[in-house]
């Protein structure tokens, strides 16, 4: 009787108590320091390849559009593609069409310009949010300085020595979108599409298998999928990031997901066994 | 694309009239359609609502639209429409919270018509349709709220869904309501698959306005679709076919189909 | 006021964590139960997210894009955008209601201009994508000896078959203008059926990492950022298994009665 | 001639124009007032058709023969230099319509508040809230001193962003709930659903990748590596069907399209 409790209350645990699981699953972690490596899967190995391959004098559209929301996966991922590019020394403009990614991306620039000697409107410069994100990169494409105009300091597009010699969306070397909504596919649609530009994009988990068909149709040339792609991208860089320290609480918490689901099924199929057994005498 | 290539201005009009002269042949050419599962259960949910003494919650999603009204929640609302008429039978109260001020007038004429059809325009409560927020998350909040408070019957989840479907379709679970679902945002398939009773699957939901209306404008449409959808599948093989044979044979045949598409 | 200033400015930081926790916990709160608490920050949630986008609409785009160059730089026509605009209200007046169908017929008709461009840029690239070689073959060069395409091996031969036979399979689900009746077709959309089991699997394994994320990221903050205001993230993990607890507790407390 | 008449004014003329703007809208509206009920829904129709008829011509319409990049006068067709004040135009239009929600909004919580009904308190905590938080949206950039920038990220850091993401990371708890809940091997699709999802789980974290770590880096065995299982679940399997509802999904999209620009739709709204 004992163990046939037990297996009933397998199929029923209150919800409450699985929150309480998984809040101990992922916290527990946090008190220790643990590195494992891990595998480098084919879309990050490819994307490292692809920033690392840029020319010297690149010029590249960093389209931040994450908040607060998604900032677990995409926060790392920002900076690492961040760290990548300033260690190669690559300008680049930031661009918004989630306001709050706006102020995430100043605190996250300028916390890391003074390390690898970056100046803010010569080497790099944030324009901020836009709304509209359509209508906005319909008129961007073919004038750039326009549709700018300032960047969120109030310099404008001519006072700005990154923004030299671009004119036209055919003057960006790539387009790199770090998102959490469709933006990502909305830059493709109305920018990458129409000019044909090189994109990479870093999204969350939830995104990979729509991405990996514009990978596939060469839409982009690299993708960093998830928290997975920016604990792979932290390790090729060799630096322990917010990813890196996130990993064991992940895999953690999806082991005890894995481990309920089973429990949960022990029950189910006992259960089935013992009604087909009784349908057997019958 | 900023502009149409050669090969989309021949396609895209193609397919557009295919669509197009279905809809005209319907109106005096009888269609049918095959029946879309989860549909049917429409009825039994608003009967054990309606049981149960409580309320239905419908949502029609979230509309981010790029620009204007999203056509996909449009496309809900008609869905969502048909319900209320069905439930007005029994008065049973339906609560639309709304996420796009845009739809807000345009939920409130069509459910006060959908009342005044079926002889009952006092069932018409504005503040059962209510506008919440335009912040998505702040809406789930909120339309989780409401299924807790009301201790909805019945939820109907139709139109455009991000992240916040699993917050509102497991509130849903948790008061122990019947739940129908259907959208045309593959990525959250499975959460609704997980926690609703019927799931309605990628373009079902566009076949589904057709079904219950039986209208022929959207049945007309929906063969125009199937057509169209049937030239994609044909085009698709014969380029593989093409593509595999001109590898075979060793010529770059295979290229130039494909720099076509481009 | 002098003196307001330069203590927010020295507080902010602390107060905005604090205030962070109680909104983190008091939306928590509904893991237990729809409740007072709760429902009192999903108002305050309602409030701060409206004010913010009347906010936001304000000045990214009202203000930038019709406020400053009606008022400063003299386009009188963008009243008439006003005017459009305002046409949307009379919705609020029985006898004039009908007129602002004109505005929302306008933008609807907008919006499906721009599904065409849509459609072809959304969905055009993924039907070359989609013309897979079945065969294994070397590869191929021109005349002039450049690489025209990369060699297939069996294994790739094989995904691409795999990949057709889902493709087609799913697809035939989608007709519904035919009655299922035809062996073939009825075969074909139940297997297109499993398949698409196998891709919301796939799916929703892979949405796991990204909600687990979020969560990561906001215990981290409760643990970590607010813990080492109270003492160290010790006392924040014990304060949280005691809110959990006393969770379980009343919980089976509730479901008893 | 356009562009004689749209050129700006100042100064009294500017005042002029704008009233006459108004004027002109209120004759407009008199006339349509005047017109027949069986026009009513020809003239919405001509209205949307017209609206879409921009967009479509502009992106079918033959484009410049030798398009010179950097010149946007060289690039598309006759059309295309109007596409960015019609954007601005439309998104004006769709920020004015944000007053609609919020008179929705202050109808339903201020009749909760005068009538002293249940949950007026909430209501007023949705009244401070809204107010405070569009008060320092506007003053922080009308007057961006100190105490307005601070107070404003002060309610957008405190409470907004921890708002947000905290709702979104209950979606975490409800996966946890649903999932044990929902996964049982009753039918064949449920176990293939369930089956495949925790194949999927144990390759995208480190330890479900230890699990297969001592197979082969290359090799007929390496294709075990639970990674590489994942990585063939999401490129090669799943990512077809999620093409061809994609397929269809667009197909819909465009029908629909159609169907509400040519004013060929029924249905809700459509009707009336």
């Amino acid at each position: 009787m004992q163990t046939r409790n037990v297996i009933r209350y397998l199929n029923r645990i209150d919800r409450r108590v699985l929150y309480t699981l998984l809040i101990i699953a992922i916290t527990i972690p946090f008190f220790f320091t643990i590195q494992i490596r891990v595998p480098i899967s084919r879309q990050t190995e490819q994307l490292y390849k692809v920033v690392e391959a840029l020319p010297q004098n690149s010029f590249v559209l960093f389209g931040a559009d994450w908040s607060a929301s998604t900032r677990g996966e995409n926060r790392a991922q920002s900076k690492a593609l961040l760290i990548h590019l300033m260690r190669k020394k690559i300008h680049f403009i930031i661009l918004c069409f989630d306001p709050q990614a706006k102020t995430l991306m100043q605190e996250m620039v300028t916390g890391m310009q003074k390390e690898y000697g970056y100046t803010d409107g010569v080497d790099w410069a944030n324009f901020g949010y836009r709304t509209d994100q359509v209508n906005f990169l319909k008129g961007f494409g073919p004038d750039i300085p326009t549709t700018l105009s300032m960047d969120i300091n109030g310099k404008r597009v001519q006072d700005l020595p990154v923004m030299r010699g671009i004119h036209t969306a055919h003057d960006i070397t790539m387009l790199i979108n770090v998102s959490g909504s469709t933006t990502t596919e909305t830059y493709i649609d109305y920018l990458q599409g129409s000019y044909n530009l090189k994109m990479v994009a870093a999204v969350t988990s939830v995104m990979i298998p729509e991405m990996i068909n514009r990978l596939d149709s060469g839409q982009l040339v690299g993708m960093m999928p998830g928290l997975q792609g920016a604990i792979e991208y932290e390790q090729k860089l060799g630096y322990i990031g917010k990813a890196s320290a996130a990993s064991v609480s992940a895999s953690v918490a999806h082991l005890l997901i894995i481990a309920l689901i089973l429990l949960g099924n022990i029950y189910t199929l006992i259960e089935k066994r013992m009604s087909s057994s009784v349908r057997g005498r019958n | 694309m900023e502009h149409a290539s050669p090969l989309v201005r021949i396609m895209v009009p193609l397919f557009s009239t295919c669509i197009v002269v279905m809809i005209q042949t319907a109106r005096w050419k009888q269609i049918k359609i095959r029946r879309i599962h989860g549909l049917t259960a429409i009825e039994e949910a608003i009967g054990r609502a309606t049981e149960m003494g409580r309320p239905m919650v419908c949502t029609t999603g979230l509309g981010t639209a790029r620009a204007g009204i999203e056509i996909v929640t449009l496309q809900a609302l008609s869905i969502i429409t048909y319900i209320v008429r069905s439930s007005a039978k029994f008065a049973t109260k339906a609560v639309l919270p709304v996420f796009d001020p845009q739809m807000l007038p345009v939920t409130q004429e069509a459910v006060r018509e959908a009342y005044n059809l079926e002889g009952r325009p006092d069932l018409y409560n504005t503040e059962d349709i209510r506008f919440l927020t335009n912040n998505q998350f702040s809406y789930a909040a909120a339309v989780a709220g409401l299924i807790w408070r009301e201790k909805a019957g019945a939820t109907f989840m139709f139109g455009n869904y991000y992240a916040e479907s699993l917050i509102i379709a497991e509130s849903g679970n948790q008061v122990g309501a019947i739940q129908i679902a259907g959208t045309p945002a593959t990525m959250q398939i499975p959460f609704f698959i997980a926690t609703c009773d019927y799931v309605i699957i990628g373009d079902e939901f566009y076949a589904a306005s057709a079904y219950l209306s039986k209208e022929p404008t959207a049945l007309g449409s929906l063969v125009g679709q199937d057509i169209a959808k049937g030239l994609l599948l044909i085009i698709v093989i014969l380029g593989s076919a093409a593509i595999t044979f001109s590898q075979m044979a060793g010529s770059s045949l295979g290229k130039t189909i494909l720099d076509l598409f481009s | 006021m002098t003196e307001f200033s330069p203590w927010l400015a020295e507080h902010l930081k602390v107060m905005s964590i604090w205030l962070g926790t109680f909104c983190t916990l008091g939306l928590f709160s509904i893991l237990y139960r729809e409740n007072k608490l709760y429902r009192f920050f999903e108002h305050l949630f309602l409030g701060i997210s409206m004010g913010y986008l009347m906010g936001n609409v304000w000045t990214d785009t009202l203000r930038p894009k019709w406020w400053i160059p009606l008022w400063d730089k003299g386009e009188w026509w963008q009243a008439g955008v006003l005017i459009f605009g305002l046409f949307y209200y009379l919705i609020f007046f029985k006898k004039v209601s009908w007129i602002a169908r004109l505005s929302i017929g306008f933008i609807l008709g907008a919006s499906s201009g721009l599904a065409f461009q849509g459609f072809v840029n959304d969905y055009w690239p993924q039907i070359p994508t989609s013309f897979k070689p079945l065969w294994p073959h070397q590869a191929i060069y021109d005349k002039t000896g450049l690489l025209v395409s990369k060699a297939l091996s069996v294994p790739d031969a094989i995904n691409n078959l795999i990949f057709m036979t889902i493709l087609v399979c799913v697809m035939s689900y989608f007709f519904f203008s035919i009655e299922q009746n035809n062996r073939v077709l009825k075969r074909s959309a139940q297997a297109g059926r499993w398949m698409m089991m196998f891709t919301f699997g796939a799916i929703f394994g892979s949405t796991m990492m990204a909600r687990i994320a979020l969560l990561i990221d906001r215990l981290d903050f409760l643990v970590n950022d607010f813990g080492s205001h109270i003492g160290g993230q010790g006392v924040m993990f014990t304060l949280l298994l005691f809110l959990c607890g006393a969770v379980i507790f009343l919980a089976q407390r509730t479901d008893k009665e | 001639m356009f562009s004689n008449l749209f050129h700006p004014l100042h100064g009294s003329s500017w005042y002029i124009a704008i009233l006459g703007c108004f004027a002109l809208a209120g004759i407009l509206i008199a006339i349509l007032q005047s017109l027949p009920h069986a026009l009513r829904r020809p003239l919405i129709r001509i209205v949307t058709f017209l609206g879409g008829l921009y967009y479509a011509v502009e992106y079918f319409w033959p484009t410049h023969s030798m398009p010179i990049p950097g010149s946007p006068k060289h690039m598309g067709n006759f059309l295309t230099p109007f596409i960015s004040p019609a954007a601005n135009m439309l998104s004006v239009i769709a920020g004015w319509t944000i007053g609609l929600g919020t008179i929705n909004l202050c109808q339903i919580h201020g009749k909760r508040l005068l009538h002293a009904k249940e949950g007026k308190l909430n209501s007023l905590v949705f009244f401070i809230a809204m107010i405070a938080m569009f008060t320092l949206a506007v003053l922080k950039q009308a007057h961006p001193n100190l105490i307005n920038k601070n107070l404003y990220m002060l309610l957008f850091e405190g409470l907004y962003q921890a708002l947000d993401s905290t709702m979104f990371a209950l979606v975490a708890f409800f996966l946890v709930s649903a999932s044990y809940r929902a996964f049982r091997v009753r039918t064949g699709e449920a176990t293939l659903l369930m089956v495949i999802a925790m194949v999927v789980m144990l390759g995208q974290i480190a330890l479900g990748q230890q699990l297969t770590i001592h197979l082969p880096d290359h090799g007929f065995w390496h294709n075990f590596r639970v990674e590489i299982i994942r990585d063939w679940i999401l490129t090669k399997a799943s990512s077809a069907s999620v093409r061809a509802i994609a397929f269809g999904i667009g197909i819909g999209n465009l029908a629909v399209a159609l169907r509400v620009w040519l004013g060929l739709e029924r249905g809700a709204f459509f009707d009336s």
